[in-house]
């Protein structure tokens, strides 16, 4: 088994997606430059977070023009895993591989801090091994995570089950008081319908050792891992 | 020629800064203030050049489509001046 | 690309025009004698920003010197280059800063505050130390209170409120967006700051001792590259304006802005680290202030060379720049790189792969000058080492101002009120609606988030822990500089102790007046030496800092602030230490004494509006003693909590240790203090030194006590940890404070006073 | 009453956006891009109120100065349909 976490120009998430694959879980991972135009003999692809292109214009619209893109798509297409954490979601959406877009938190402000977040489907390769309703306590930092679609999209999106994750209290109970950035329906990560796409702004690598707090992260490695018939090495 | 691009969130999709700015335009001496909407505005130079060729309008309705805007929140609006 | 460099007729050098470059004559005369000539106008252009306090210390240089900067963890001396290196161990260093960016962020706060950021990370990774977190420390007028007869806001507090939140959005945006975690800082506001805001931000960064990088054009015949952001018209003389004071038409000092590309640096970072991994380079030097000049002329002394460039090969944004522009710019995110002779094409590559702008702009040559050319034309040649260390030295004038006065007596209050009156004072409230902002975990190495004592940080790379803060009590300066300097590094010291680290080195920050007035200089003095023997007291040396002076607004100088940013070591991951109470049935010792001090208290301060008194006084044996009594109780995993008594003294100690950890968890607690024979007002709010809040499971409690106490060092046992209220008892009266309530006050003070209109 | 507001960065200030979107655009097959400035556009929308009153343009450029412009680094740009 092998992974890749894609390098944008302004990805800063890339060194912690890496730590936390090869070094928490024993997955050999490699770097792909952003001007790389192949991802063959890869069975996970990481867009990690940063601010690729520096976020100008829109997050991740510059990033989706990388060659390297051409390459995810495809690799998407042909059912390859793929999940885009933070800018990779955002970039994830930009390029259409997920449904929607992500906008400005209605805050206004950045907004880093550790937020319970409810499970809400399992039938998928990245929360396999997790317990639907089970509330994860999984970091955010961003400033532009507000998750928006139009009423069908977002219907669609519910009646099957591509809402992966949704913010809530500490309880699992999901409200407008528990949404840090103005989300629709409190949305905080979801799935393409195919299931092998999956965009979330929350950051599980860093959510992957005692030493920071939590680690709620690893259930979706694992539950990665655990779908391609690997033992998760931790 | 000479390409101004004006983008503008869809009124379907919350601006959570244009309402902020409501606010403190209302606190500045203008309760009258009914709605503020925020969006981007372009100004592309490009060299008169024979490549350029008679697609370009076309063309830069694409770069609109595709770079400078996102459809699924935002509406553009193209001017160009040659 | 925009290559031709405009020749115009230079402008004749009037009295007026050495004058407006704040050049004095008789450093007219000097510059002279220096060149054999008159200067031309680039060449007095190229002086004024050299010889300008920011870039020549002219006036501090003396006072710097009574710094200890040596030791046996020294590996590279402060002022030798961009940062000093400090041996960590097994190999690795750190090279830590902090700098100043208070002019820039008082006319426009985002940009100013931002490229503050950016200005510090090119000194770390310029000296070849990967960046792994930032602080800061920031001053501002009051952002609280003040509504007029209407319920307006005032609109001196308006602008504060806009000041503080536009320099806290330019640091989170910099620093997020080259994704450096922002784990600490601290955040003061006072009406001396009114005006003129101080914005002290600190970079660490990591390296292997063999990748220490040098800022020296060494190599005849090797040439000189520039590489990242091209060069426009920024910030025309940033150095000198950052050298004057703040008056209403420096407001309209337009290029003194730059705008900061986090972006650019992410590249310009990730290039430079990429680069410096090759043996391809000789030297490479930032350009900050005085972007072009600077590099140049540092590096060919530091070099004992001289440095040759040619203006038309430099990248520019804008056309028609003269050498003056170019020379004086100060854009954002450039390096100066000399590059070993052959090795040319590994730089290109690296740069093309990051696609950088870079150019092969000069070369290192014999003569010892620092020659500028357009094409053919020579447009400066100054003797390098001259420019860049014979800037005059001043002996400044210094006048005491007088002592302060001691408190007659204390004025009474109502102490539950009080006590959450000053828990709402946004300097003591909780700083999460700033740090909350900042992307805080990046990196993976934040193990303690902000909110506790220091930040600690795991630095995988090297497999070591590192603990950090910054602090400094302007209050007590400014009643007594030379003791309010010694606390500032006493506070850190045990800030780090409270984590569980032993103190490795310091970096500061003096932001004083205008020097020319003999009090300030004074003041800044008796800091200087206040500073010296705090970091004597403690064996750690100085590894470098900043000296900004000017810091005055129309209504007179900033009170004198001496930052100190003290970086820790924290040998096992067992002792990592934070603040806040953990479970109830805990038992509270309070380590030192109960003090009785309440010059330059918060109390006084915020609840009387006075600000005077004899400030607290450090005995150094007494708080080292107590320090080694922490750090020892904590390596015998006896201590659960530590939390240092600063701001609000012991009752506001205990209000965070109850409030300041899981917002939706606060733990309450029950205090009894028995017969004290103290004012009520001084026992819980005097601000003495020497003094930690501990807390240790219940059956550990004797083992801790009996330890403290064969080490002689003070210990009261006053409490247990539990329940929903904060309970204190003392000579006979009690105090009940329910603490989630104390936590809606302490939490949202500063988000409130923000999100007002 | 309708006010249309463009902000633009100022010539000699740095626009890292603006920059990154000529290299973009450039590649989007408009090699012949020589320069990108981006700006905001505001829509205000204010009630027509008697007690707006005449001095209104004159306020309104009071806060475009003082709130949605950045004097320092941006100039903006007032129309104003009745
Ligand atoms: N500007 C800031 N940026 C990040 N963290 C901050 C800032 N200001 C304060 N903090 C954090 O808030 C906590 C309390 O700060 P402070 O009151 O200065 O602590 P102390 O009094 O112990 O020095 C610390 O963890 C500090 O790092
Ligand atoms: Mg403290």
């Amino acid at each position: 088994m092998k992974a890749a976490v894609i390098r944008f120009p302004g990805s800063n998430c890339d060194q912690d997606c890496h730590y936390a694959l090869q070094n928490v879980f024993g997955v050999p991972t490699d770097y792909v430059w952003h001007k790389e135009t192949s991802l063959s003999g890869y069975d996970l692809v990481v867009l990690p977070g940063g601010f690729s292109y520096g976020d100008y214009l829109r997050c991740g619209a510059i990033a989706r023009f990388s060659p390297i893109m051409k390459a995810v798509t495809d690799y998407a297409q042909n059912g390859g895993l793929l999940i885009g954490i933070c800018n990779g979601f955002q970039v994830l959406t930009e390029s259409r591989l997920l449904p929607g877009a992500l906008v400005r938190n209605r805050s206004l402000h950045f907004i880093c801090e550790n937020r319970p977040l409810r499970v809400e489907a399992v039938n998928n390769p990245f929360l396999s091994q997790a317990l639907s309703g089970q509330v994860l306590n999984i970091p955010i930092a961003h400033g532009e995570g507000s998750y928006t679609a139009d009423e069908a999209t977002l219907k669609e999106l519910i009646s099957n089950q591509q809402v992966l994750l949704r913010y809530c209290d500490a309880n699992g109970f999901v409200s407008d008081a528990s949404n840090p950035n103005g989300s629709a329906d409190n949305i905080a990560g979801i799935c393409n319908a195919a299931r092998n796409v999956f965009g979330l702004m929350p950051h599980p690598e860093r959510a992957c050792e005692k030493a920071l707090g939590s680690t709620d992260g690893k259930v979706i490695f694992e539950s990665i891992l655990n779908s391609l018939g690997v033992r998760a090495a931790a | 020629m000479k390409a101004r691009v004006t983008v503008m969130p869809k009124k379907s999709v919350l601006d959570p800064q244009g309402v902020a700015v409501r606010e403190a335009v209302a606190h500045h001496g203008f309760p009258q203030v009914k709605s503020v909407r925020i969006g981007k505005f372009m100004e592309i130079e490009l060299s008169d050049d024979e490549a350029i060729g008679a697609d370009a309008e076309a063309r830069l309705h694409e770069v609109c489509r595709d770079l400078l805007s996102n459809p699924v929140i935002e509406d553009y609006e193209l001017q160009i001046e040659r | 690309m925009n290559t031709a460099v405009y020749l115009p007729k230079d402008p004749e050098i009037t009295p007026e025009v050495i004058a407006k470059h704040g050049i004095t004559p008789d450093e007219y005369e000097r510059i002279k004698s220096i060149l054999g000539r008159e200067p031309n106008f680039t060449e007095l252009g190229i002086f004024s920003v050299m010889w300008s306090e920011h870039c020549s210390y002219k006036n501090s240089k003396p006072e710097l010197r009574k710094f200890p900067t040596t030791g046996p963890t020294v590996l590279v001396k402060a002022g030798e280059e961009n940062a000093g290196v400090i041996d960590i161990g097994d190999g690795w260093g750190v090279a830590f800063k902090m700098e100043s960016h208070n002019h820039p962020s008082a006319i426009e706060p985002f940009q100013g505050a931002a490229t503050g950021v950016g200005g510090i990370i090119r000194d770390i990774f310029t000296m070849g130390a990967r960046p792994v977190f930032n602080l800061n420390s920031l001053r501002f007028g009051p952002i609280s209170g003040k509504t007029d007869e209407k319920g307006e806001v005032a609109p001196n507090v308006k602008h504060n409120r806009r000041l503080f939140g536009g320099v806290v959005s330019g640091i989170a945006h910099y620093g997020n967006c080259i994704g450096i975690p922002t784990i600490g800082g601290e955040v003061y506001f006072d009406e001396s700051y009114e005006g003129n805001p101080l914005v002290n931000v600190f970079c660490l960064g990591v390296l292997k001792h063999e990748q220490i990088a040098r800022g020296a054009a060494s190599g005849i015949g090797n040439p000189v590259f520039y590489v990242g952001a091209e060069t426009g018209r920024d910030g025309l003389a940033g150095a000198a304006f950052a050298s004057r004071e703040l008056t209403e038409e420096s407001k309209q000092d337009r290029p003194a802005v730059q705008v900061g590309d986090p972006f650019k640096e992410k590249l310009l970072l990730e290039a430079c680290l990429e680069l410096l991994a090759t043996d391809a380079v000789a030297g490479i030097q930032d350009m900050g202030a005085a972007g072009l000049t600077c590099s140049t002329c540092e590096t060919a002394s530091r070099g004992g060379t001289g440095v040759e460039i040619d203006l038309e090969k430099v990248p520019k944004r804008e056309a028609g720049m003269t050498p003056y522009e170019i020379m004086l710019s100060e854009s954002q995110e450039r390096m100066l790189i000399i590059v070993k002779k052959g090795k040319e094409q590994i730089v290109r590559d690296i740069f093309e792969k990051w696609d950088l702008p870079h150019a092969e702009v000069g070369v290192v040559n014999d003569d010892g000058m620092m020659r500028v050319k357009a094409g053919d034309v020579v447009v400066a040649e100054i003797p390098a080492s001259k420019l860049a260390d014979d800037a005059p030295i001043y002996h400044r004038e210094v006048a005491p101002r007088p002592a302060p006065t001691p408190l007659s007596c204390i004025p009474a209050t109502d102490i539950e009120a009080g006590l959450e009156k000053l828990l709402a004072d946004p300097s003591i409230a909780s700083k999460q609606w700033v740090y909350r902002q900042y992307d805080h975990m990046v990196r993976l190495g934040a193990t303690v988030l902000p909110g506790s004592d220091s930040a600690v940080f795991i630095v995988r790379e090297a497999g070591k822990i590192l603990a950090a803060t910054s602090d400094c009590n302007s209050t007590y300066c400014a009643l007594d500089p030379r003791e309010g300097a010694r606390v500032a590094v006493a506070e850190a010291a045990r800030n780090l102790a409270c984590s569980g680290a032993v103190p490795l080195a310091v970096t500061d920050n003096l932001n004083f007046g205008n020097p020319h007035k003999p009090d300030n200089f004074w003041q800044l003095r008796e800091c200087v030496e206040g500073l010296a023997e705090g970091c004597n007291a403690f064996d750690v040396p100085v590894t470098g800092g900043n000296v900004s002076l000017y810091n005055e607004s129309p209504a007179g100088a900033v009170d004198p602030t001496p930052t100190v940013g003290m970086v820790g070591l924290i040998e096992d991951p067992k002792h990592v230490t934070t603040s806040h109470f953990k479970d109830s049935g805990d038992v509270i010792f309070l380590l030192g004494d109960l003090g009785s001090e309440m010059g330059g208290s918060h109390y006084l301060k915020v609840l009387h509006g006075r600000k005077e008194g004899v400030p607290p006084k450090v005995d150094f044996v007494q708080e080292r003693a107590l320090h080694d009594t922490l750090r020892a109780l904590i390596k015998m995993g006896l201590v659960k909590s530590a939390h240092d008594c600063s701001e609000g003294g012991l009752a506001a100690a205990l209000a965070e240790n109850c409030i300041s950890g899981d917002k939706a968890k606060t733990v309450g607690a029950k205090v009894d203090f028995g017969v004290t024979g103290l004012q009520a007002e001084v026992l819980l709010f005097n601000e003495s030194q020497s003094r930690v809040v501990i807390t240790v499971s219940a059956n550990n409690a004797a083992a801790a006590e009996a330890l403290a106490q064969w080490r002689g060092t003070p210990v009261r046992r006053i409490g247990t940890v539990g329940g929903s209220d904060l309970r204190i008892e003392a000579d006979g009266s009690v105090w009940n404070w329910n603490t989630a309530a104390l936590q809606g006050v302490w939490g949202s003070s500063i988000a409130n006073c923000m999100s007002a209109q």
